[in-house]
């Protein structure tokens, strides 16, 4: 998807950085304007940092993976598959609570990025699959349910999951690091320049001599991966690892991402949009949760309305912006 | 014990049949101690699990807010349409609106420990009804547990379907949502209890239908496809019984070809034993509106609440249906 | 489109060249010679019936899905749509069913135009915008319908989901009449070329005088509305009313058809028929998992492997 | 020469696409400090053969030789790792980056950390395109610059590596005459750092210019190797239409007629008042019937803005346009379309063809309304306006069913006129009609755009050929910085006077 030029008739998907964190900041503003202390609450605003934390995991990944033209689904059963892993390795010991999780992630990143990147076989489709499969997998480990894995109390991963350091939850920090090496990764890395030109013009990209296959497989390894962390920690905050969680996810992690105005079709965007994203929906999900008298139907319905308007201020605000900048 | 019941609201009201565990848990031993407060000037949260689509959830939610209306309790409710991280959300939402005491209906068994954590951090009790926290402690991690025992309703339906085949012929197994606790001690119950039996019935088949009258449906149409000889299904909640229905209807049966035995005691299931569809029904009662709220009061009243209890679910078969169709949800 | 690319996607017609066109035909033959092999009772005349009508909301979906796609775009609404017009039906049929149908059709349509306008005027992305409405929508039926599930007893609408027509199921007609219509249009009208055009190069459908955003609208409102159109049909067969349920993940599989079937989700291109085909799989393949009486674990895992094998063997068409 | 052993050497290959022999048993062989110049006709394979040496295709038959050894790239990413650097037809850049992260893609300066070191590859970048006159804000999206900076980007960037053989392809096709000055003082140097260089383009100066040989293409085969010192102009070209040399003097390269027309006709066309901040500055132009407009101005001049306003594709901040008398409300190429206006992009690849329908549909494209009976296009009208078109224009196709994007450059370019002819505009508007056109093809485009003048339409006439411009145009506008300049009419048009109105706006009449 070339646009070379052409000011007009092109979807105005622009990317912009400024549009995500400001509309962010209104709603937060709004929120804390007519919630007062029930939103702005240190416990509160803990809660939506550790919630926020799963989804910046995942995000992060997502937005390598969208950057370079494709599209993982496979992660929210990738969350299950992780998490079962984690309280079925939890056996033995941390280490291969923490390990089985993350090598049987990384490899259905692999499976994914070399279906996608050697065989060129749609993303959608691919991560379809292994969204099935995953699913599935995590259904056989825990004997269709019948079993549900639980990790000892005293293990340190329990107490790693559940630790706190300035209020806030380890996951929160995990997240944070995971994500500020991500922005050196993207932006700062060969690879991560790659990712940009493989997604903004795949055929120029390998004319240009790029490593595209490499590329591509990559980015799904990134995503299965951090997705896995993901998957480890809410296991270990839950002390369990259930097979059914998850479903969903990767429409919220998409929707944070492409919220944090990067192109779906691939090629422009960046980290700190996603940042933006994942914050914007979660504070949104906590607002309308504060609102107690909405029903939970009410509340689908303002919350599905609130994403669209969102974006469209967003859309507003940014175009803006680049007109201005242009000038 | 129970008590006799004074009318036909009355009885569709739940019965404890039992309890056990440790009672009297109050507020000075609740984790550690939790401040006594006054049940009628607190604000309650009741989290709700799933949709409230099917007569069950509709049924709890709605007795849950019928008794805070009664005893003008202020209520605050949420729904976590089957996500547990809506749940664990809308619980620690509840508690940082001002929630002081809490009634879940938990969507599993396991994985609600960020919301409970963050109940006890800030002294906020639990109540929780429906599906058991199977390995958390009462009196610690909460506070007590009202509900009916799954695996007993299996076994129940195991002895109303041999009753209602004689004891021959081939079943379909309707399984509700996989890996869901409720799913699983329905099927236990019901396969150890044919064992126990030495039931000459013969599972052919065990498909999920989800719990939904659609995939119930379809599963069945499917399955009496493929094999003919089915004679009998137990279907693990009503809506899918019904869907069942749906597909045995489309496939020209008629009503007792195919011996049908659920579980949950729907307005509409009940009725399916009138017009001779369904062969027997297990009841769950969701009505834990007035146990809960008693509970609530025992515990800040001193009385002490018991661990776990367990309520006395009804069956309806072709010899009452009649006249309990009016107690049906 | 990549280099590579450029030299797989044409050689001369052979068999492997059938074959990749064909890949989903490929699957369905096997799955079917696997059925007739080792499912007992599979080839009867109810049994292939009763497969036709299972797959007929999810078809109609797919076809609509299918135009949406060729214009680039995608639609995550539709099963929000069902249950949206499932909500409306009981709340409508006092009028009569054809009102009730009517009312359901039109508020289809209605969301396709939210979904349209938001991605042909707001410069929205379509997988975002209609991200929307699949949380609203779905939460605007259950509004609608306060939750519940309500049991329908009209005869007209009964007919709909199960009356045939000279042997063959009303469902079936349907989805069949309306494949057909959707595939004449993209070969034969002047629409069909533009949904295309736009598809393949958006600026340049602009610069040729095209009237993109009235097209865009215009398909998201097909979309729409053939999705409204399933979520009456399922009520129908179902004889109940249950917008919690209708069309739940449905988006998925109308996808999955589509992409299976060759429509690649890039845009440009297109495959009705093959859609169908795609749906037609689809169906064989939950129908086999169920009468072979698999575990949900194996199902979903050999479900996964079947869609890779499919798309793999027609990869040099149906790649992004 | 030919004595002296091969950089690069290709023997007999053969490649097939679907319906196309692409190419038949081709030979050629690259010695260091060699210019090659590969000429011939729209779709004679020239582009294909290139791909073929840098592994982008895999050829059916026949070998490529490089420094000695028989290679087979699997892709330009190996080519490129060996030593051989290539622009390939079209601008292959990644849009939505940065000038500099064009330039630098895959090879950028990184510090002892292995982190890209910006600050370094911004000023590199900076001093790399300054050497090539261009003085973009290298942070700035390539996409947003016109096509002519995007191509000396590709440029820069090829020639950036250490190669020992680089491969242009059309380099200079949307150049200006002192960037192609520029480029070919960088030939040059290549040249004496004892570079084999193979060079594609349709503009014979440049191969009498800068070339030492030349290998002809014709229909996929070999048609001429040999010094262009010993070759004749007329012969050249003869050889590469297949057409006797006699035919081809008599009828002349270039089909301009000679005289310039005044403008009788009415103003079909008339903009006013052109505003679009920072890049339009109060342009207004008007066109007559039967006259040929010419715009000129250096890369960037906004040339492109000015036409693409006109067409209602680019919004502006003030400013009319009326065709025909009537002034346009709404502001879509739609409208303009139905006024009377028809427009051919410059970028025929992002703004031009649908690459994914036939040729027959991207023709028919625009004028959808006209074939439809009842919303069905009706196959006959369609089928005869096509071949209409496929003959006039003489496009080179298997079939009106092939699809575009397997044509050749020139012949998708000529599928993108046949488009706006078949809409009988009142107006034509042409930004770089004959862009990577060859000899032939573009002698028949002038011919076209002479003869259609003729008959009553007005012309707009962008093009980076400078002598296409004077020699087509009744009148000429220059354009700098967004504004015009000046305007030229009758003798007055010279290449030189253009030039010096461009370089001095203060001179102009
Ligand atoms: N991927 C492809 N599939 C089918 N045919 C192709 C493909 N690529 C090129 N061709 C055909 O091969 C022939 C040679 O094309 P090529 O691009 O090499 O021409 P060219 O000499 O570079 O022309 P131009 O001067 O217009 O760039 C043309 O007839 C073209 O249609
Ligand atoms: N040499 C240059 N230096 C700086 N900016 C440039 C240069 N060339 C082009 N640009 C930018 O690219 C944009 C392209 O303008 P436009 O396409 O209207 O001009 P043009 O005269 O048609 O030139 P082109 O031949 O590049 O198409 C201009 O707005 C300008 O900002
Ligand atoms: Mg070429
Ligand atoms: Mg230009």
């Amino acid at each position: 998807m070339t646009a070379l030029g052409l000011r007009v008739a092109v979807p105005r998907w622009r990317v912009d950085r400024a549009g995500a964190p400001l509309v962010l900041g209104l709603v937060v503003l709004a929120g804390a304007a007519v919630f007062g202390g029930s939103f702005a609450g240190g416990r509160n605003l803990g809660n939506i940092a550790l919630d926020s934390s799963y989804l910046l995991l995942i995000a992060t990944g997502m937005t390598f993976v969208i950057l370079s033209g494709g599209i993982d689904l496979s992660v929210g059963s990738l969350l299950a598959l992780s998490g079962v892993l984690t309280a079925y390795g939890a056996r033995w010991g941390t280490l291969s609570a923490v390990a089985l999780p993350l090598a049987v992630c990384a490899a259905f990143g692999v499976v994914n990025g070399l279906l996608i990147g050697r065989a060129r076989i749609a993303p959608f489709i691919v991560t379809l699959a292994t969204l099935l499969f995953a699913r599935g997998l995590a259904f056989a480990v825990a004997d269709e349910g019948n079993r549900v894995y639980i990790i000892p109390a005293g293990l340190t991963l329990t107490r790693l999951g559940q630790a706190r350091w300035l209020g806030l939850g380890a996951p929160v920090w995990l997240a944070l690091a995971v994500f500020a090496g991500g922005l050196v990764l993207l932006n700062l890395t060969r690879f991560g320049q790659a990712t940009f030109a493989v997604g903004d013009n795949q055929e120029a990209a390998e004319l240009m001599g790029l490593p595209v296959a490499r590329v591509r497989v990559l980015v799904y390894v990134l995503s299965a991966v951090l997705t896995g962390v993901a998957g480890v920690l809410v296991a270990a905050q839950t002390q369990s690892g259930l097979p059914t969680i998850g479903e969903g996810r990767e429409l919220e992690a998409i929707a944070a991402v492409v919220i944090g105005g990067t192109l779906l079709s691939g090629g422009a965007g960046s980290l700190s949009g996603t940042l933006a994203g994942v914050l914007l929906l979660k504070v949104i999900q906590n607002l309308i949760n504060q609102v107690g008298t909405l029903t939970a139907y009410y509340q689908q319905v303002v919350s599905g309305t609130f994403l669209v308007v969102v974006v469209l201020v967003q859309l507003r605000l940014s175009a803006r912006s680049a007109r201005r900048r242009r000038s | 014990g129970d008590t006799a019941a004074p009318a036909a609201t009355g009885s569709a009201a739940q019965q404890v049949q039992a309890t056990s565990g440790a009672t009297g848990c109050t507020p000075e031993r609740y984790n550690g101690g939790v401040p006594k407060l006054d049940l009628k000037s607190i604000t309650v949260g009741f989290a709700q699990s799933e949709k409230e689509a099917n007569p069950f959830r509709i049924t709890e939610t709605q007795s849950i807010k019928d008794e805070a209306a009664k005893r003008g309790i202020k209520l605050i409710t949420t729904n976590a349409q089957s996500d547990l991280n809506k749940e664990i959300a809308d619980i620690q939402g509840m508690i940082a609106q001002g929630a002081k005491a809490l009634i879940i209906s938990p969507l599993n068994s396991e994985g609600l420990d960020p919301a409970l954590k963050a109940a006890q951090d800030a002294k906020v009790p639990v109540m929780t009804i429906d599906r058991l926290l199977t390995t958390k402690t009462a009196c610690k991690d909460y506070l007590g547990w009202i509900g009916s025992d799954f695996v007993v309703q299996g076994q129940r339906a195991a002895d109303a379907l041999i009753a209602a085949t004689g004891d021959q012929g081939q079943v379909a197994i309707l399984l509700g949502a996989s890996g869901v606790n409720v799913t699983v001690d329905r099927t236990k119950g019901f396969k150890d209890q044919l064992t126990a039996k030495g039931s000459k019935l013969k599972i052919v088949a065990e498909q999920t239908g989800d719990f939904t009258r659609e995939k119930g449906q379809k599963v069945t149409e499917q399955l009496i496809s493929a094999n003919p000889g089915i004679t009998a299904i137990y279907a693990e909640n009503d809506e899918m019984a019904l869907g069942a229905v749906a597909a045995l209807k489309g496939a020209g049966k008629k009503p007792g070809d195919v011996k049908i035995v659920t579980i949950d005691g729907t307005k509409g299931a009940v009725q399916g034993i009138l017009d001779g569809w369904i062969a027997g029904v297990i009841e769950s009662n969701p009505r834990f509106g007035p146990l809960a709220f008693q509970a609530l009061e025992d515990f800040y009243s001193g009385k002490g609440v018991a661990e776990k209890t367990i309520i006395s679910d009804k069956a309806y078969t072709k010899d009452n249906a009649q006249a309990e169709l009016v107690n049906a949800y | 489109m990549t280099a590579a690319q450029l030299s797989a996607a044409r050689r001369p017609p052979d068999v492997l060249g059938l074959l990749q066109v064909g890949g989903v035909y490929l699957a369905i033959a096997v799955i079917l010679a696997f059925n007739l092999a080792f499912t007992p009772n599979f080839a009867t005349v109810a049994n292939l019936r009763l497969q036709l009508v299972q797959v007929a909301p999810v078809a109609i979906v797919a076809v609509g899905m299918a135009l949406v796609v060729a214009t680039g775009g995608i639609d995550l609404s539709v099963g929000s749509a069902m249950a949206v017009s499932a909500a409306l039906l009981p709340l409508y049929i006092g009028y009569g069913a054809w009102p009730a149908i009517a009312v359901a059709l039109l508020a289809g349509a209605a969301l396709g135009a939210v979904n349209g306008s938001l991605v042909a005027f707001a410069g929205m992305q379509p997988i975002i915008a209609t991200l929307g409405l699949l949380v609203a929508g779905r939460g605007l039926a259950l509004v609608l319908a306060d939750g519940r599930l309500t049991e329908l007893f009209d005869p007209t609408l009964a007919g709909l989901g199960n009356a045939s027509l000279l042997g063959v199921p009303i469902s079936v007609l349907l989805f069949l009449a309306v494949t057909a219509a959707a595939a004449a249009a993209v070969r034969y009208a002047a629409a069909g070329r533009r949904i295309l055009a736009i598809g393949g190069n958006r600026p340049a459908a602009t610069l040729a005088g095209l009237p993109v955003r009235r097209t865009l609208v215009t398909v998201y409102v097909l979309s729409g509305l053939l999705a409204a159109a399933a979520g009456v049909l399922s009520t129908a067969r179902q004889g109940a009313a249950d917008p919690s349920f209708v069309g739940l993940l449905i988006e998925l599989s109308a996808i999955t058809a589509v992409v299976v079937g060759g429509t690649p989700l890039s845009g440009g291109r297109v495959r009705i028929l093959g859609t169908l085909m795609g749906a037609l799989l689809m169906q064989l393949i939950t129908a086999t998992v169920i009468q072979q009486n698999l575990p949900d674990s194996t199902a979903r895992m050999i479900q996964a492997g079947i869609i890779i094998a499919a798309v793999y063997v027609q990869r040099g068409r149906s790649r992004t | 020469m030919t004595t002296q052993t091969a950089t690069l050497e290709v023997r007999e290959v053969r490649k097939h696409f679907a319906g196309v022999q692409a190419l038949d048993g081709v030979s050629l062989s690259l010695h260091p400090g060699e210019v090659h110049a590969l000429v011939g006709e729209n779709g004679a394979g020239k582009s294909t053969l290139i791909k073929l040496i840098t592994g982008v295709h895999r050829p059916d038959g026949g070998t490529v030789h490089y420094r000695g050894a028989a290679v087979a790239f699997t892709g330009p990413r190996e080519a490129q790792a060996a030593g051989i650097s290539t622009i390939y037809q079209e601008v292959n850049l990644v849009p939505q980056r940065s000038v500099a992260g064009n330039l630098f893609l895959g090879r950028e300066p990184v510090n002892r950390f292995g982190l890209i070191d910006r600050r370094r590859m911004h000023r590199e970048a900076g001093d790399i395109l300054g050497r090539y006159g261009i003085t973009v804000d290298v942070r700035s999206r390539l996409g947003e610059l016109g096509l002519g900076v995007q191509q000396m980007v590709a440029v820069a960037r090829a020639l950036a590596t250490d190669a020992r053989v680089v491969i242009m392809d059309e380099p200079t096709s949307s150049l200006e005459p002192r960037e192609v000055d520029l480029l070919l003082g960088v030939v040059d140097v290549l040249r004496r750092r004892q570079v084999a260089v193979l060079y594609v383009t349709h503009k014979l100066d440049e191969v009498f210019r800068a070339c030492e040989r030349v290998t002809v293409l014709r229909d996929g085969r070999l048609a001429h190797t040999g010094d262009v010192a010993a070759t004749d102009r007329l012969a050249l070209v003869a050889t590469m239409l297949g057409r006797d040399v006699d035919v081809v003097r008599r009828h002349g390269v270039t089909t301009f007629t000679d005289e310039h027309r005044t403008a009788a006709g009415p103003a079909v066309l008339r903009a006013e008042g052109l505003t679009r901040a920072p890049r339009l500055r109060d342009v207004s132009l008007d066109v007559h019937a039967g006259e040929v407009l010419g715009l000129a101005g250096l890369l960037g001049s906004g040339r492109t803005e000015t036409v693409k306003a006109v067409f209602g594709a680019a919004p502006v901040d003030a400013g009319t346009v009326t065709v025909g008398g009537v002034t346009r409300r709404r502001w879509d190429p739609a409208a303009a379309i139905r006024s009377g206006l028809a427009m051919v992009p410059e970028d025929r690849k992002a703004e031009g063809v649908i690459p994914e329908l036939s040729v027959r549909d991207n023709i028919v494209l625009a004028a959808l309304p006209r074939l439809t009976v009842a919303g069905f296009v009706s196959e006959r009208r369609r089928a005869r306006l096509v071949d209409t078109f496929v003959e006039r224009l003489r496009i080179k196709i298997s079939s009106p069913a092939q699809k575009v994007r397997e044509l050749s450059g020139g012949n998708q370019q000529k599928v993108l006129l046949a488009r706006m002819l078949c809409l009988h505009p009142k107006v034509l508007i042409l930004d770089e009609p004959t862009r990577g056109i060859d000899v032939g093809a573009k002698a028949e485009i002038q011919a076209l755009i002479d003869d259609l003048a003729g008959q009553g339409l007005g012309v707009v006439l962008i093009s980076s050929d400078l002598e296409e411009v004077v020699e087509g145009a009744d009148r000429v506008l220059v354009l700098r910085d967004g504004a015009v300049v000046g305007t030229l009419h009758g003798d007055r048009i010279t290449e030189e006077t253009v030039m010096r109105v461009i370089a001095h706006a203060e001179e102009a009449p």
